[in-house]
């Protein structure tokens, strides 16, 4: 089944919504430390701009996330969050300990860093997963 | 517990209580309802429920969201609600969604092969 | 059937409200929960963790452990969908 | 003396209940997503009462957007049928 | 790096499953290799663990550099420890099971698979491991969404099971989650020896009592316990065989020691854990008797082993519920006796299934002819099950019954007894029938086993329940003894 509510109205509407919503989910991700937000809202945000687009376009928008590759983003994403982890115990501290690493900053800078990158490890993952269970969803097969 | 505690007490122990309800809701329509996909809709509302008894525990009378303004003071430990809860939450909200996509993509097979998601006509189908 | 199946659900309701009667209200600065662990988070959370959003700093730096936790279970609900739906949408690949 | 609490949130979570009941009453699968997308717009508007803005936001994406699109496409997938 | 031992045995699985999907797709066996390297690592690393804490006392690791109660902590005891072993090695044993089972029917979803299995595992893993009450909710999804995942697998019923273990489950975790919220308000922790600490200072009341009965009720639906059992038998007998055989041996496994946990570390001595424990055991003497009766009627083997397991918590429970170190040691080497008996039985019925498409009771006629071996890993281990000496379900079942007997539970002697009668009555119908039964059609029939990859883990695992039997005195001083509670032993 096609689910594509293609108007020219919509279609104009998405074209330019999609990059401010883009920014505004990036800008959630990284701001998340100042402001409400981070990693899992930010890619909730970026996940729900792809899944507008193929609402409107399906998959004639180019828009679509291929499955096989959402799921390397979702793997990308969780393999981030446990490499950053892991520099932990490789620099000397515990397990997700930022502190530990080696970055010439102060402990307190040397966390917001590592904090960004599991929040960006984060981010990737939801895109990733919520992209592939949309098209899961709407691809499955009517047959059987 | 001093006057201005009562009024507080009352609005607070109503929130508990509408909370109750809802975990009762959601559990009815768990149980009661027919289709499966109205079944997952009243699990959802039994887990909001959990957020919100959660979230009502991180509230503090006089304080303001948990995102520190003044720089460089002591800060005031009063003036913030307890952001604990809220990162829990944010986990349980995640796992949620999670729990809903796996049961979506089941239920798709599950009309696909059966041709039904209600529960009677689906334990009719599968005694044959 | 149904109608039975009501019965238990409203003794426990009955017996949550009992029990919610107990806990220290909402809005309660004294209560348990915004005196014991949490106090730290917001005192020294900024300085700590370097996030002035008190939130992101438990969830991405104190209790790190579960937002990767977290990020499993999202993880996993992708790979169970694909699983599940998975085979059949896959034969045709980008077709249609 | 001690502000008491926001009274609004007592009102938000008692139309939180309406939603919810009428989302297992209503007899259209679709209408009742839409009650459902209403009912999590009402619980992020608790959240933010309460103070917790990071979850109502959340909530407001993922209950409101996020799983409404979900359940409406499952919808499309597979019947409308009433209960 | 052996420092961080504890975290590494529940992240190399994590790191594998992200790896193992993405490298499937060029190269099944590379991806399956890769799991069973993760999954050898963590039984190695477990056992190395256990023999640490044995020796050295407890471990704990405090996740993110920060302190409990403000960070997560792992803590390692004798009793995790062990777990942890338990379940990695019941991991690796069905994993290698699930390479033949799957490389036959279905070689382009191994990397899938693999991955999910590995994060059930993490899941189960991080259970056991954690010190936190929160952490524990979050391992039980992974380990609960996983599982939804992998049974559902197992065809078109399986998926209706699985769906209503899906909504059962979620309902059981919402309870847990609950109930650590009222305790979460009560005290302001969630850290569980620091909740132990605190709620000695909280006065009894009937939020604490629903708190902790929230907990148990959540946990004991995970666990199957007798009223909560209603989705394990479809979802057993519908799985694809090596998941049931992992699923059906270590999962309810993992929330019975959860109970353990709670109930017997971090509540000890609140009077709101005794009633629960009361309670537990009724539902266990009742389960003990009522899964063991259902069993005897059920025309499935696959059914008939998931009533038999039912009726074999009951044991666990009860155990628990009685309290005195002997009743508790019991309880305990039946959690390992079961667990082991259970993925040997389950695998060996799907293999018997796989291999011959008979899963009904009746046709296990000249079975043991066909498939003498995997037959012979199938006595061994319904023997145990039973609770004939020298296996290891003879002495789990002997500790129950001193500590029974010493806490004058005659009620639970008595349930005891029949269940075994009745599990002896379900047992020796299949015996008969596999061994004893001469059918004239089969008679020429060759002997047929499964591959060796199906047959080996089968084989193993009979053999442990062997040695579980033969050994089970120093087993039983230097890990389970040491693995109570300080206020009971």
């Amino acid at each position: 089944m096609k689910l594509a509510f293609g108007s020219p109205a919509l279609d104009a509407a998405s074209r330019l919504m999609t990059p401010f919503m883009l920014m505004f989910g990036a800008y959630v991700v990284v701001h998340g430390h100042d402001s409400p937000g981070g990693g899992f809202q930010g890619g909730v945000i970026i996940a729900a701009c792809i899944i507008l687009v193929r609402l409107v376009r399906g998959r004639a928008g180019g828009w679509m996330l291929a499955p096989e590759r959402a799921l390397a983003f979702a793997c990308a994403g969780l393999g981030i969050f446990i490499g950053v982890g892991l520099l932990g115990p490789i620099f000397g501290g515990n397990f997700l300990d930022y502190s530990a690493l080696p970055l010439l900053l102060e402990a307190p800078k040397a966390r917001a860093a590592g904090s960004m990158a599991i929040e960006i490890g984060v981010a990737v993952t939801v895109t990733g997963v919520l992209s592939l269970i949309f098209d899961a969803l709407v691809e499955a097969r009517d047959d059987g | 517990m001093t006057d201005d505690m009562e009024g507080l007490w009352s609005v607070g122990t109503a929130q508990y209580f509408l909370t109750t309800v809802l975990l009762m809701v959601g559990l009815y329509g768990i149980v009661a309802r027919q289709h499966l996909l109205r079944k997952l809709m009243a699990m959802n509302i039994l887990q909001v429920a959990v957020i919100v008894f959660f979230i009502a525990l991180s509230a503090k009378s006089g304080a303001t969201v948990p995102v520190v303004i003044e720089d460089g003071l002591e800060i005031n430990v009063a003036s913030y609600v307890n952001p604990l809860p809220h990162a829990l939450m944010l986990t349980a909200i995640v796992v949620s969604v999670s729990t809903t996509g796996v049961a979506l993509a089941l239920l798709i097979r599950i009309r696909r092969r059966y041709g039904t998601l209600s529960e009677t006509m689906l334990l009719a189908k599968l005694r044959e | 059937m149904f109608r039975l199946s009501l019965v238990p659900l409203v003794v426990l309701g009955a017996l949550l409200m009992t029990a919610a009667g107990g806990l220290p209200p909402v809005g309660d600065p004294e209560s348990p929960a915004a005196t014991h662990v949490s106090p730290r988070y917001i005192s020294r959370g900024p300085e700590e963790t370097g996030a002035t959003n008190l939130v992101t700093g438990v969830l991405a730096d104190y209790r790190s452990y579960d937002t990767l936790g977290e990020t499993a279970v999202i993880c996993a609900a992708g790979l169970a969908c694909w699983l599940i739906l998975g085979a059949r949408w896959r034969e045709d690949g980008g077709a249609q | 003396m001690i502000p008491t609490l926001d009274p609004l949130a007592v009102v938000f979570l008692t139309l939180m209940i309406i939603c919810a009941i009428s989302v297992l009453a209503v007899r259209d699968l679709l209408t009742s997503v839409t009650i459902f997308g209403t009912f999590s717009f009402f619980s992020a508007t608790y959240f933010a009462i309460l103070g917790a803005v990071d979850v109502a936001f959340t909530e407001a994406a993922v209950g409101a957007a996020i799983t409404a699109v979900f359940f409406v496409t499952a919808i499309f997938r597979t019947d409308r049928g009433a209960d | 790096m052996s420092a961080h031992l504890p975290v590494l045995v529940v992240m190399v699985p994590l790191l594998a499953a992200v790896v193992v999907p993405l490298l499937g797709r060029r190269s099944p066996g590379a991806a399956h290799a890769v799991t069973l390297t993760a999954l050898g690592f963590a039984l190695a690393a477990s056992g190395l663990l256990l023999s640490a804490v044995v020796t050295g006392g407890v471990w704990r690791y405090e996740l993110a550099g920060w302190a409990p109660p403000w960070g997560i902590e792992y803590v390692l005891d004798p009793l995790s420890a062990g777990m942890m072993v338990l379940v990695s090695f019941l991991a690796l044993a069905t994993s290698i099971y699930a390479w033949s089972y799957l490389s036959a029917s279905d070689p382009q979803r191994i990397g899938i698979f693999d991955s999910l299995y590995l994060l059930l595992v993490t899941g189960l893993l991080g259970i056991v491991a954690t010190g936190d009450l929160f952490n524990l909710y979050v391992f039980l999804e992974i380990s609960a969404i996983a599982a939804y995942a992998l049974l559902s697998t197992g065809g078109e019923r399986a998926t209706v099971a699985t769906f209503r273990y899906l909504l059962i489950g979620t309902v059981a975790a919402s309870c847990y989650l609950l109930g650590v919220g009222f305790l979460y308000a009560l005290t302001g922790t969630l850290n569980m020896a620091d909740l132990t600490a605190r709620l000695a200072d909280v006065g009894e009341s009937p939020a604490k009592a629903a708190g902790v009965s929230l907990i148990v009720i959540g946990l004991a639906i995970k666990a199957a316990l007798f009223p909560f059992h209603g989705w394990q038998p479809d979802v057993y007998t519908y799985a694809p065989p090596p998941v049931t055989g992992f699923v059906a041996a270590v999962m309810t496994k993992v929330s019975a020691y959860a109970i353990f946990r709670v109930l017997y570390f971090t509540l000890g001595g609140e009077p709101a854990a005794g009633s629960a424990l009361v309670f537990l055991g009724w539902a266990g003497v009742i389960a003990i008797v009522a899964g063991s009766w259902l069993a005897l009627s059920q025309t499935d083997i696959r059914r008939m082993l998931a009533y038999s397991s039912v009726s074999q918590m009951g044991y666990i429970f009860f155990g628990f519920s009685l309290g005195s170190p002997i009743a508790l040691v019991g309880a305990l080497f039946h959690v390992l006796n079961h667990a082991v008996v259970k993925g040997c039985l389950f695998l060996v019925a799907g293999g018997v299934g796989w291999r011959t498409g008979v899963s009904s009771v009746a046709g296990f006629v000249g079975m043991g002819r066909r498939l003498p071996l995997s037959m012979l890993a199938f006595a061994v281990a319904a023997v145990s099950l039973v609770g004939l000496p020298p296996t290891a379900g003879f002495f789990s079942k002997w500790y129950l019954l001193l500590g029974a007997f010493e806490a004058e539970a005659w009620i639970g002697v008595g349930a005891v007894v029949v269940s075994t009668g009745l599990s002896a009555v379900y047992f020796f119908r299949i015996f008969e029938r596999a061994f004893v039964v001469a059918d004239d059609r089969l008679s020429s029939a060759q002997s047929n086993d499964l591959p060796v990859g199906m047959l080996g883990p089968a084989l193993v695992l009979a053999a442990i329940v062997l040695l579980l039997g033969l050994f089970q005195q120093p087993l039983i001083t230097h890990v389970l003894q040491r693995a109570l509670p300080v206020a009971v032993s």
